[in-house]
C-alpha cells in the first residue's frame, strides 16, 4: 500500500508503479481547497496540484481574516490594545490576554502579586483544556465523525460558564490585564471548577473510546503527515507540533515564566504508538494528554491558592508610559509559543508591536508537509496543525 | 492477509466501542437551551449592554476616552442648573466590543455592564443606543430635568419658528445662504 | 402479467371499478396500455411512498443524531418536529434551479433522474407482505429473476452519479464522480457474493420464494453457522453501496464539500437526497427478507398480510436506525482503505462463506449435527 | 549564555557583528552588519557552541529618515538560549537584505510578512510576494508614512467619524 509520507518518486513510471495505477497515468490538476472548503479551519486556502488523488504541491494562501492588529498596537496606548488580544487566537484569548500583559509588564517593570499569578495560571491552564476541546472535536469533524464535535462542545460550554463567571465574557475575555487579572474569582468559583474537573476526566476517557483508538481513526492518522525532528526545529513548530515530533521541550518547564516551575506535571511527547513518531495522530494525542495535565496544574494551582499573598491586581498608574526599550516574551499558548514583540519610544503607544502567532508558524511547513499526501490526508494533517485563522492572519 | 484480517477486527471491536458511547449518549438527557423560550441566566459579572446610573454621571467623558474602539459619544454642555445638561451619551454598539475598559476609569462608578445580550437588529442606526433613559432619577431630579428638556425644546421651536418666518419674509436671501453654504 | 403479481392485478381491478361507474370495462383498452396505465400507477404509488418514507427517515436521521450528540434535533415544527422536513422540502422546492456556467445542460438535468429512477425500479420486485390466502408474496412485479434485477437496476445509479459529477463542471464534483466509480462498483462484487449465499438455500432468485421459505420462524439466518457472517458482509457492503458513512467517501463533505451533489441545489438536490434513503431502504429490505424472514415474526403475526408488512417495516426500520447509529460515530475511511476493505477483507471472506455454505448444505450438516447432538 | 556573552563569544570568530546594545529596559541585542548577515546567519546555526536552530520571528522596524531594522529572535533548541539580532539598513525608498530562508526554512513566511507590511525586499526570496495584503495592494501598511487608501478595486474606504 501507499505510504503517503514517503515521497514520490520523480520518474513518472515508478510513481504509476508505486501508486498502482500501472499504465494508466493521469494528468495534473490545480485545485482549490478553500477559501470555502470546510476543513479548512476558517478561511485557508491551499491551492493544491493533484495528480489523481495524490497532492504534488501545495502552496497555502493566507491573509483573509488580515485585520492589521499589529498596526492597531501601534496606534492605540497599552491598556487599550488588551482586547484586541483575544481576536487574535480567539479559541484561548486568555493565554493571548497574557502573553501581552506579561509583555508590558516587563516592559514596565511591575510585580505581579503572587495570588494573581496563580489566578492567572488558573484561568490560563482551563483555557488550554478548552482550546484543545475545540482541537480535538473538529479533529473528528475532520476525519468524518461529528459526534466527538458536539460531545467536546457539551463540556466547553461548561467552561465557557465558568469563565463567563469569572470574568463575564464567554470568549472574547479580556481578564488577564496588565497588572494582574480584572477580577478576584467569585464565591463557590473553585468547587464549580473543581466539581467540572472531576466530570470532565470522565468525559475525557469516553473521548478516546469514541474517537482515539477507533481503528478507523488511528489508520487515517497513523502514519499520516509525519513531521521529522529536524523539520520540527528548521521550521520552527512549536507546541503541541513540536511535542508530538518527540521533541521534549515546553516553555513552560523549559523558560519557566509566572510560577510554572513550582507546579508539578508531565509533558507529553509523540512517541509513535500507532505508527511513526511525529505523524497526525501523536499531535492530536499530545493534544489530548496535555487536557489531562492542564487539570492537574489547576488543581494544584486551587492549593496553593490558599495561602497565596497580595491581591488579584498590582497597582498599575492610570496613564501608561514605559521607558524606552523593547523585549519580547513568549509564553505556551495551546498551539505553541505565542510572543509578543514590543518597541517602546517612551511614549503612551507602542512604537512597534509585532505578534508571533504560533499557528502562522506551524502553518508554513504545509508546503513541505502536503505533496505525496492523498486529499484526505490533506485534511487530516491541515486538521493536526490546529491552527486558528485568526491568528495566522491577525 | 493475515494483518489485514486481524486489522478488521479489530476496527469492528473498536467501533463497537464507540457505538456504546454515542448509544448511552442516547439514552441521557439533551444539555442545550430551548433558547427563546429558555433563556440562560447570566452571570452578575456578565458584559451585556451597559446600563448608566445617570444622577451619578458627571459627564467627565473617561469612559469615551478610555474605549479603544470609540463607540460611546458624550456631548453635554457645562451644567446651568444640575448635573443633567445632556445632548447626547450615545453608545454604538455595532462597534463596542464589550471589554468593559470604560467601566474601570469612572470617577463616579456610575457606568456598569448590564445582563442584556440579545440586541440584534435590522438595521445599523438601531444598535446605536441612547444611554440617557433617566431611569433611577428621582421624581423632584426628573422635574428639574424635564424642565431643562422642555425649555430646550421651547427654545429650538422659537428658533425654528423664527427662522421659518425669516424664511418667509425673505425666500431669495434663503437661496443666497444656500449658496454660500454650498 | 397480472396474474403473476398481486398489486398489478389490484390495480387492474381498481381500474376496472372506476370505469365500471361509467358503464364500461377494462377489456376496450388494449392490453399493452392496460400494463402500461397499471404499470404507470404502480410507479407513481412506489414514488410516493417512497417520497413519504424519506420525510420520516430526514426527521429520524436528524432526531437520532441529535440525541447522539446530546442536543434535541429538530422540535420546532410540527409535534417533536416531525413536520420540519416537510417545510424543508417546501423550501427545496421553492429554492432557485441553478446550473453552473459551464456545466453540461443536458446531462447535469437528466442525472438527479437517472439516479433514482434505478432505485426506485428496484423496489417493484421486493415482496412487501405475503398473502396466505392466494400463498403468493404481495409485490409489484414477482420476477423469477428478482434479486438479478435489482443488483442489475440498481446499478445504473453510478452512471448517474457519474453523469452529476462530471456534468457539474467542478472538480470536487467529478472527485465524488470517481470516488463513486471506483466505490460502489468494487463492493458490489462482495454484494453479490453475500447475495449468492441465501439464493444458494432458498434455491431461488424471487424474493418471493425467500420470503415463502422462512415463514413460521424458519429465518434464513438461523439455518448455519455461517449466515450472520454472511449477514455482515452483507450489512458492510451494502452501507458502502449505498454511499453511507464510514464509506460515504463520494460526498464527503470535510474532503470534498459535498462530493458529486456539490452544485446541485433545490430539487435535483433533494433528487439525491431521496436516493440515498431510498438505497437505504433497499439494503435494509434485501436484508429483512434474505436473513430475517421477510415479515414473519417466528409465525407469530399470523396469517393477516397487513401485520406482516408491519413487521417488515419495522424490521427495515431497526436496520436504518443501525445505519444512523453507525454514521453519527464512526470516522470515515479513506479512499484507497475503502478499496482494500473491499477487495482484501470483504471479497476473500465472502468467498470463503460461499463456500462454506455450499459445503454446509451440500453434505447436510444441519441433520447430521443434529442427529449427533440427539444421540449424545 | 545572555546575548552579551553570545557577542563577547562570537565578536572575534565571525566578521560582520558589529556590536552590542542595550536598552534602558527590556532585551538586549547584537547588532550585524548587513552584508555579512547571511554568513553570520550561517554561523550562528551551525556554531556548536550557540546552535541557533530555530528562527523564531522576523520583525521589521521603520525610523523614518534614519534606518531600517529587521530583527530577529533567534533561539537554540540544543542550548536553550535565544538572542536578538538586529540588522539596520539605510533609510532608502527599496531596503533589501540578503534572505535566510535557505539557514532557517521558519524565515521564509516571516519574511514575506515583513516585505508585505513593511516593504523590505529579502534577496534570493523563492518566493517574494504579499503574504496577508492582496498582492495587488498599494504601499506598505506598517511603514510610518502610510496613509490608508481611500478606495480598494471600487470598495470605498469611510471613516465614520460621528454616528
Amino acid at each position: 500500500m501507499l505510504n503517503p509520507a514517503m515521497p514520490l518518486p520523480d520518474d513518472p513510471l515508478d510513481r504509476d508503479i508505486l501508486i498502482g495505477a500501472g499504465d494508466i497515468s493521469t494528468d495534473e490538476m490545480y485545485i482549490n481547497m478553500g477559501p470555502q472548503h470546510p476543513s479548512t479551519h476558517g478561511v485557508l486556502r491551499v491551492l493544491l496540484r493533484t495528480d489523481g488523488e495524490i497532492v504534488t504541491e501545495a502552496h497555502p494562501h493566507i491573509g483573509y481574516l488580515h485585520r492589521c492588529a499589529e498596526k492597531i498596537g501601534e496606534c492605540l496606548d497599552y491598556i487599550k490594545f488588551q482586547p484586541y488580544t483575544d481576536r487574535m487566537d480567539y479559541l484561548a484569548a486568555m493565554n493571548n490576554n497574557l502573553g501581552y500583559a506579561m509583555t508590558v509588564e516587563k516592559l514596565a517593570g511591575l510585580e505581579i502579586p503572587e495570588r494573581a499569578q496563580l489566578l492567572r495560571v488558573i484561568i490560563v491552564e482551563l483555557n488550554r483544556i478548552a482550546s484543545h476541546l475545540i482541537a480535538f472535536g473538529t479533529y473528528g469533524l475532520d476525519a468524518g465523525a461529528l459526534t466527538p464535535f458536539f460531545h467536546a462542545w457539551r463540556e466547553r460550554e461548561e467552561m465557557l460558564t465558568l469563565f463567563e463567571k469569572i470574568c463575564g465574557a464567554r470568549l472574547t475575555y479580556n481578564y488577564v490585564c496588565i497588572g494582574g487579572v480584572v477580577n478576584d474569582m467569585p464565591e463557590g468559583w473553585e468547587d464549580m471548577v473543581l466539581d467540572f474537573l472531576d466530570r470532565f476526566e470522565k468525559r475525557w476517557k469516553e473521548y478516546n473510546d469514541l474517537l482515539t483508538y477507533n481503528r478507523i481513526f488511528i489508520r487515517r492518522t497513523a502514519d499520516i503527515g509525519v513531521i521529522t525532528r529536524e523539520d520540527c526545529v528548521a521550521y520552527a513548530l512549536t507546541g503541541p507540533m513540536m511535542r508530538g515530533s518527540g521533541i521534549d521541550w515546553d516553555l513552560r518547564r523549559d523558560r519557566p515564566y509566572m510560577m510554572y516551575d513550582r507546579f508539578e506535571y508531565d509533558i507529553p511527547i509523540g512517541e509513535g504508538k500507532m505508527g511513526t513518531v511525529g505523524d497526525c495522530w501523536d499531535r492530536y494525542w499530545v493534544r489530548m494528554v496535555e487536557m489531562k495535565e492542564s487539570g492537574k496544574i489547576v488543581r494544584q494551582a486551587f492549593d496553593m491558592l490558599k495561602g497565596a499573598e497580595g491581591t488579584h491586581k498590582a497597582k498599575v498608574p492610570k496613564v501608561f508610559k514605559p521607558k524606552k526599550g523593547e523585549c519580547y516574551v513568549g509564553i505556551e499558548n495551546p498551539r505553541g509559543e505565542l510572543g509578543f514583540y514590543i518597541v517602546s519610544d517612551g511614549s503612551k503607544n507602542a512604537y512597534r508591536m509585532r505578534v508571533r502567532g504560533p499557528s502562522f508558524c506551524n502553518l508554513s511547513i504545509l508546503e513541505k508537509l502536503l505533496p505525496g499526501a492523498m486529499i484526505a490526508d490533506a485534511v487530516m494533517i491541515i486538521g493536526s496543525t490546529d491552527i486558528v485563522l485568526g491568528e495566522v492572519d491577525r | 492477509m493475515v494483518e489485514t484480517f486481524k486489522d478488521f477486527g479489530f476496527a469492528v471491536k473498536t467501533a463497537i466501542k464507540g457505538m456504546g458511547i454515542t448509544l448511552k449518549t442516547f439514552f441521557e438527557k439533551p444539555v442545550t437551551l430551548q433558547y427563546p423560550e429558555e433563556r440562560p441566566e447570566v452571570d452578575s459579572r456578565y458584559r451585556g449592554i451597559h446600563f448608566l446610573e445617570q444622577e451619578k454621571c458627571i459627564s467627565c467623558k473617561v469612559c469615551a476616552l478610555a474605549c479603544p474602539v470609540d463607540c460611546i459619544h458624550i456631548e453635554s454642555e457645562l451644567p446651568e442648573k444640575g448635573l443633567y445638561d445632556w445632548d447626547r451619551f450615545d453608545i454604538d454598539y455595532g462597534l463596542c466590543m464589550f471589554c468593559e475598559l470604560c467601566c474601570f476609569p469612572c470617577p463616579t462608578n456610575c457606568i456598569h455592564m448590564g445582563k442584556e445580550f440579545d440586541f440584534s437588529r435590522f438595521s445599523r442606526m438601531d444598535l446605536v443606543r441612547n444611554m440617557l433613559t433617566w431611569e433611577g432619577v428621582s421624581p423632584a431630579q426628573k422635574k428639574e430635568v424635564d424642565g431643562i428638556a422642555a425649555e430646550k425644546a421651547a427654545k429650538k421651536a422659537a428658533a425654528a419658528e423664527a427662522k421659518k418666518k425669516a424664511a418667509q419674509d425673505e425666500p431669495k436671501d434663503t437661496q443666497d445662504e444656500k449658496k454660500d453654504g454650498e | 402479467m397480472f396474474e403473476q403479481s398481486i398489486i398489478l392485478s389490484a390495480i387492474r381491478d381498481a381500474i376496472d371499478w372506476v370505469l365500471g361507474l361509467v358503464g364500461q370495462d377494462i377489456s376496450i383498452l388494449p392490453l399493452p396500455v392496460q400494463v402500461v396505465l397499471c404499470g404507470l400507477i404502480a410507479a407513481g404509488g412506489l414514488m410516493g411512498a417512497i417520497a413519504f418514507a424519506v420525510l420520516i427517515y430526514v426527521w429520524m436521521e436528524r432526531r437520532i443524531a441529535g440525541r447522539m450528540q446530546a442536543r434535541r434535533g429538530p422540535n420546532r415544527v410540527g409535534p417533536y418536529g416531525l413536520l420540519q422536513t416537510v417545510a424543508d422540502t417546501f423550501k427545496l422546492l421553492r429554492k432557485e434551479d441553478i446550473i453552473p456556467t459551464g456545466a453540461n445542460r443536458i446531462l447535469f438535468a437528466f442525472a438527479p433522474m437517472l439516479v433514482l429512477a434505478g432505485v426506485v425500479a428496484a423496489f417493484a420486485a421486493i415482496p412487501i407482505s405475503w398473502d396466505a390466502d392466494k400463498g403468493e408474496p404481495i409485490m409489484i412485479a414477482d420476477i423469477d429473476l428478482g434479486i438479478f434485477l435489482i443488483t442489475a437496476i440498481v446499478a445504473t445509479e453510478v452512471i448517474g452519479v457519474i453523469m452529476a459529477g462530471w456534468a457539474s463542471n467542478n472538480k470536487w464534483s467529478l472527485y465524488g464522480a470517481m470516488r463513486e466509480a471506483a466505490q460502489v462498483v468494487s463492493y458490489e462484487i462482495p454484494l453479490g457474493l453475500s447475495l449468492l449465499v441465501p439464493v444458494l438455500i432458498v434455491g431461488d432468485l424471487s424474493l418471493g420464494a425467500a420470503t415463502e421459505d422462512q415463514l413460521g420462524g424458519n429465518w434464513l439466518i438461523w439455518r448455519n453457522p455461517f449466515m450472520w457472517a454472511v449477514f455482515f458482509i452483507f450489512y458492510v457492503a451494502g452501507l458502502a453501496n449505498c454511499k453511507r458513512a464510514p464509506f460515504d467517501l463520494p460526498e464527503a463533505e470535510s474532503e470534498l464539500v459535498a462530493g458529486f451533489h456539490t452544485e446541485y441545489s433545490g430539487l435535483r438536490f433533494s433528487f439525491f437526497f431521496m436516493e440515498e434513503y431510498a438505497s437505504m431502504t433497499l439494503i435494509s429490505a434485501i436484508g429483512a427478507i434474505y436473513f430475517f424472514g421477510a415479515g414473519d415474526l417466528f409465525g407469530l403475526q399470523g396469517s393477516s398480510s397487513l401485520i406482516m408488512f408491519g413487521v417488515l417495516l419495522f424490521k427495515i426500520l431497526v436496520s436504518i436506525f443501525v445505519m444512523m447509529w453507525i454514521r453519527w460515530t464512526l470516522p470515515r475511511l479513506r479512499i484507497d482503505q475503502v478499496m482494500t476493505l473491499g477487495y482484501k477483507v470483504l471479497t476473500p471472506i465472502a468467498f470463503f462463506l460461499l463456500l462454506g455454505v455450499t459445503v454446509w448444505d451440500l453434505y447436510d450438516l444441519n441433520d447430521k449435527l443434529w442427529e449427533l447432538f440427539s444421540r449424545s | 549564555m545572555n546575548t552579551k556573552e553570545i557577542f563577547e563569544d562570537i565578536q572575534g570568530r565571525v566578521s560582520g557583528v558589529a556590536g552590542y546594545e542595550e536598552p534602558e529596559v527590556g532585551d538586549a541585542w547584537i547588532q550585524v552588519d548587513p552584508d555579512h548577515w547571511h554568513s553570520v546567519a550561517r554561523f550562528l546555526r551551525d556554531d556548536d557552541k550557540l546552535r541557533f536552530d530555530m528562527c523564531l520571528l522576523v520583525t521589521g522596524l521603520d525610523y523614518p529618515d534614519e534606518k531600517w531594522v529587521v530583527v530577529y529572535h533567534l533561539h537554540s533548541q540544543p542550548h536553550n538560549q535565544r538572542t536578538i539580532i538586529k540588522v539596520d539598513l539605510p533609510h532608502d525608498d527599496e531596503p533589501s537584505l540578503d534572505s535566510v530562508h535557505d539557514v532557517w526554512p521558519a524565515a521564509n513566511w516571516h519574511e514575506r510578512e515583513t516585505l508585505d507590511l513593511m516593504g523590505i525586499q529579502f534577496r534570493g526570496h523563492p518566493n517574494p510576494t504579499r503574504i496577508l495584503c492582496p498582492d495587488d495592494w498599494v504601499g506598505y501598511p506598517l511603514r510610518k508614512d502610510y496613509e490608508f487608501p481611500t478606495e480598494y478595486r471600487g470598495i470605498p474606504y469611510e471613516r465614520n467619524e460621528k454616528i
